[in-house]
């Protein structure tokens, strides 16, 4: 059980938190993996923080409990920084994640860290998606970001997975598949760290 | 999520997805339910089935949990395969319809999503609902996981429609843990399902309008007592179906269910009997224990109705402690039901282990590994005291 | 249709049931199922109907039939009909099957009301029958929101004080209208010939449809067991219990009395009013109530005539 | 999911516990959860004995107009090919509603006490 990953996602509501963690689930589920993917859940509506989490490893996963110490923490709206501690029980060596434009280095002066030993990663994953897909929607590419920073699977397993996935949603629009694909291929290759 | 990706042999599954894909294999006639947290994405998914032309089911959407299960023993008593879905609060509102359902016989299956029961209300995870419920006459079996959920809700239909039991079975999963997380899941072909669980058998289909019945009848002092030691047998019967239909399904996935499961109790000196998904989380603990050199053990109680009494005794009469998990106060001052249950059954065997309750993660409260563990820990203190302190504890609250 | 030829037809509710002698409902049953063309299935609240005719082992119905519970005929008789869609769409059943719901008035204009209500916006092709006898009779005459005014009951006691039931009875037939169902109707079983032929209506239409018919409770109305029928009938003369249907949201009238029939004339009939009449005669009660039948008759009146 | 050609006589292959209810019968032989399975089984209950009045009727006298078969609320009234036969007491109450509703000017039925000796009752040959 010590191959698991733990991740803990953050965006608002409606932005695909909760959808980023189920579809990377879905996708570690598709390469092999065992996989656990869940929201925490609260009456919050469209706007307001949340979270949600996975648990994916190479045996199965008999855990039914919150995540409490992410190795790797996902920030996927850039507003955040300076209202939410994302490094919260975070362990030591963990990785953070966020959805930027500003460059790694001084996205983790801003943060003021306190732990040296946890990495910063960074990408626009918006200016990404706005790029490839026509619409400011970050959670695919956060989701070619993290299977990079976290090494959950190669990254043609989860595009194949992917556009499968895709094709039966949207199979009267190629194009919208195509550029999820590429702004994940994008992302995945791009992502910074510090 | 188009549904058509998920018919899969394996796939990643929410708890609610996978007890809807195992309703839209069983395929019954009729289904008959309204919406409540967190049970809801079982209902839109399964109209979602029906709409899209996926299942020949009619769709009932009823105003209240009251009418959902009566228009399903409506429907069960007619002679069509009959399903409803509810939770907590929903599950109090069918309360008489409850007692009904099993003293007409009628063998309903119905997924049950644990949610804590008002007031205050609260929308998360806890057994009150469905403890609550024991005594109705109903087949209660409770599920770890999304996959567990999956098997158990295929094997009811068998164990509710065998002609010995004619009894309706609940099938539980616990609310947001395990009806909203998303986890692998193993799916039969649809035909392998159909084959399993065999055509819908109901003596009395009303119908059958040739032969015309009087179902539900007024009984009186020189009759009522015989209907319900009648039920009362086939709910004893029901131990032995429940065996069987899980040796058989093992034959099917590889994976055989029985009243219980005992995991690593062979030389376990503790234990702890636990329900739903916790049993999940304390075998992670129970398996950092036994690293550690710690014979500890544990017993998961997978069928609660009928209540697998000697089977319980059979396996903890070996250890010197067990705790006992409650996800839910009976009120009763003196703990939780499964406690009550537990110690009424180790009453009968030879050597008495002591025996404590904890009362954990009501309203969704979390209950991570620490607080397993620091209850295994607390359970070998009793080893040469007394139980003269407090037998109920609760575990993870606030002082 | 001629009496005699409606005897013809075997009856599909019998003796042996053990409703008090005089008793309303077993007339409205038996003039409702004589209506029917196809088999039926029933489905009967908790109620007097339901507890006096099948006393285990002894049923006096002799088509299919099931009560689960006081409040839910409508949710019951729903889950049937669906089955029956579902079967038949599947090929598994070819027969027409025509499904009644009977309940009492407590079981449909108040503990059932929500359970009716469902049934009639999904549209299930179902007739409700409410046999409506003005309270509680099986669990020994409590008031219902059917009882009316003025009525002694024991949970509306003629006290000292108070005489009796204060409020006017709930227009049921008016809300289950308002479901936009394709037929509802008032009848009485004083009225057989009109209540089969609403019978009739109600079976052919194309969904949901409601008989409210009103069954004397000669135990709870305080009434002799010969008089069933005349105190049914009185209750239809003095327009306190006015014949009329609304087909396809059409309203028509289907009975004007001739003659003036004072209510006063019906409850004094009756040992539920007693009370109003002695020791001395509750003159500004009764004048108050006999206004108010006035004015709903004609409300209904107007109603109806604009529809014409 | 296929329709098989078996499916089709689903309700027909119910298997149909049809036991007859003995009144001392013990619990294992009892049809489950309470179902009658026959239909019209108070035929064998008796609801005459309720009686302290008895319908007499006059046959002489009878139009057969069937009021009184249509509101007797025990279904007494005997009818064969639109006649009035008489009627059955095994189950009348003696309410009385037959001589009530029995047109006043024909008068065909009346009631009188139970210890009298009547005719013209169905099934009293």
């Amino acid at each position: 059980m010590t191959n698991m990953l733990e991740i803990r996602w953050h965006g608002r509501g409606g932005q695909g938190a909760k959808t980023a963690a189920l579809l990377l689930a879905e996708a570690a589920a598709a390469a092999g993996k065992h996989v656990q993917a869940f929201p925490e859940y609260g009456p919050e509506r469209m706007g307001a923080p949340v979270v949600s989490y996975n648990r994916i490893s190479d045996t199965p996963i008999t855990l039914h409990s919150a995540v409490l110490s992410p190795g790797y923490v996902a920030v996927l709206d850039p507003t955040f920084i300076g209202s939410i501690d994302f490094t919260a029980g975070m362990p030591e060596n963990g990785a953070l994640l966020v959805n930027t434009d500003t460059p790694a280095l001084q996205l983790r002066e801003r943060l003021g860290l306190q732990n040296d030993s946890i990495k910063v990663y960074t990408i626009d994953a918006t200016g990404i998606s706005e790029a490839n897909i026509g619409r400011p929607i970050p959670n695919t590419s956060m989701l070619g970001a993290m299977v990079a920073v976290a090494q959950v699977m190669e990254l043609d397993d989860l595009l194949q997975d992917t556009e499968r996935r895709l094709e039966k949603k949207f199979h009267d629009r190629p194009r919208l598949i195509q550029g999820n694909l590429a702004a994940i291929t994008q992302a995945y290759k791009e992502v910074e760290c510090r | 999520m188009a549904l058509q990706e998920k018919l899969t042999k394996t796939a990643a599954l929410t708890g609610n997805e996978a007890a809807a894909q195992a309703m839209r294999q069983i395929h019954p006639d009729v289904v008959a339910a309204y919406p409540i947290t967190p049970q809801t994405e079982i209902v839109q998914l399964y109209s979602t089935f029906v709409n899209d032309g996926i299942v020949h089911t009619e769709y009932v959407a009823v105003e209240s949990e009251h009418s959902a299960l009566s228009a399903t023993i409506g429907a069960a008593a007619a002679g069509a395969r009959s399903m409803t879905a509810t939770s907590s609060n929903g599950l109090a509102y069918m309360w008489e319809m409850l007692y009904i359902a099993a003293g007409l016989r009628l063998p309903i299956v119905m997924p049950v999503v644990n949610r804590a029961l008002s007031g205050p209300i609260n929308i998360h995870c806890d057994h009150s609902d469905t403890m609550g419920a024991r005594d109705a006459g109903w087949i209660q079996i409770y599920s770890e996981n999304a996959q567990e959920m999956y098997d158990n809700l295929i094997q009811a239909v068998r164990i509710a429609e065998n002609p010995d039991i004619m009894l309706p079975v609940m099938v539980t999963m616990d609310g947001f843990i395990i009806s909203h997380g998303m986890e692998n899941v193993e799916l039969l072909p649809d035909r392998a399902v159909e084959e399993f669980i065999g055509e819908y058998r109901y003596p009395y289909a009303l119908l059958d309008i040739e032969n015309p019945r009087t179902i539900g009848p007024l009984t009186l002092q020189d009759f009522y007592f015989e209907h319900k030691r009648a039920q009362a047998d086939a709910v004893v019967k029901a131990k032995t179906v429940i065996l069987k239909v899980g040796e058989e399904y093992g034959q099917l996935t590889d994976r055989s269910y029985e009243l219980i499961e005992s995991y690593r109790m062979e030389d376990a000196e503790y234990a702890l009997v636990v329900l739903g998904s916790t049993a999940g989380t304390a075998k992670y603990v129970i398996d950092e224990l036994r690293q550690d050199g710690e014979k500890y053990g544990l017993v998961k109680i997978r069928v609660c109705r009928p209540f697998p009494a000697v089977r319980l005794g059979e396996v903890l009469s070996r250890v010197t402690a067990v705790g006992v998990m409650d996800r839910a106060d009976s009120f009763s001052g003196e703990g939780g039901p499964i406690f009550a249950e537990v110690r009424a059954a180790l009453y009968g065997v030879s050597h008495r282990p002591h025996c404590i309750n904890y009362i954990y993660g009501l309203g969704g409260r979390d209950i991570g590994p620490d607080l397993i563990r620091s209850a295994a820990l607390d359970i070998k203190s009793l080893k040469d005291g007394s139980e003269s302190d407090s037998l109920v504890r609760y575990l993870g609250v606030r002082e | 249709m001629a009496l005699p030829d409606l005897a013809k037809k075997p009856v599909r509710f019998i003796g042996g049931h053990r409703a008090c002698a005089g008793c309303g409902f077993p007339i409205t049953i038996k003039i409702i199922l004589q209506a029917a063309e196809n088999p039926v299935i029933v489905g009967c609240a908790t109620g007097c109907m339901e507890v006096t005719s099948t006393i285990y082992p002894y049923t006096s119905w002799e088509c299919s039939f099931i009560h689960s519970a006081f409040e839910n005929v409508a949710a019951t008789v729903s889950g049937i009909e669906a089955a029956y869609t579902s079967l038949k769409r599947q090929g598994r059943i070819d027969k027409d099957i025509t499904f009644i719901a009977f309940g009492g008035d407590g079981g449909t204009y108040d503990i059932g009301l929500q359970a009716l209500s469902g049934a009639l916006e999904r549209g299930h092709k179902m007739v409700y029958v409410c046999y409506d006898n003005q309270g509680y009779m099986n669990t020994g005459i409590q008031r219902s929101s059917a009882t009316p005014r003025g009525a002694n009951t024991t949970t509306s006691p003629a006290g000292k004080k108070v005489p009796g039931k204060q409020q006017y009875p709930k227009d049921l037939t008016a809300i289950v209208a308002a479901h936009g169902i394709p037929y509802a109707a008032q009848s009485s079983m004083s009225h057989w010939n009109d209540l089969y032929r609403k019978a009739k209506k109600a079976f052919a239409a194309d969904g949901p449809a409601f008989l409210n018919v009103l069954s004397t409770c000669r135990l709870g109305w305080g009434t002799a067991p010969e008089d069933t029928v005349d105190v049914a009938d009185g209750a239809v003369q003095s327009r306190l219990w006015p014949l009329y249907e609304i087909e396809k949201g059409k309203w028509k009238l289907s009975l004007k009395p001739r003659r003036h029939y004072p209510v006063e004339k019906w409850m004094s009939m009756q040992g539920r009013f007693r009370h109003l009449f002695n020791p001395q005669k509750n003159e500004t009660f009764i004048e108050e109530i006999q206004s108010q039948v006035d004015a709903k008759w004609e409300e209904l009146v107007r109603r109806c005539s604009a529809e014409t | 999911m296929t329709e098989s050609s078996q499916t089709k006589n689903l309700l027909k292959d119910h298997v149909i516990i049809d036991k007859a209810i003995e009144p001392n019968a013990g619990w294992r032989d009892l049809p489950i959860g309470a179902v009658i399975p026959k239909g019209g089984t108070s035929r064998q209950f008796t609801t005459g004995d309720w009686r302290t009045i008895r319908p007499v009727w006059s046959p002489e006298k009878c139009i057969h107009c069937h009021r009184c078969w249509l509101y007797c609320p025990d279904m007494c009234w005997v009818s064969e090919d639109k006649k009035i036969q008489g009627v059955d007491l095994t189950n009348c109450k003696g309410c009385g509603i037959c001589a009530n509703v029995c047109p006043t000017k024909v008068h065909a039925i009346e009631m009188h006490p139970e210890d009298t000796k009547t005719e013209h009752t169905a099934g009293e040959d």
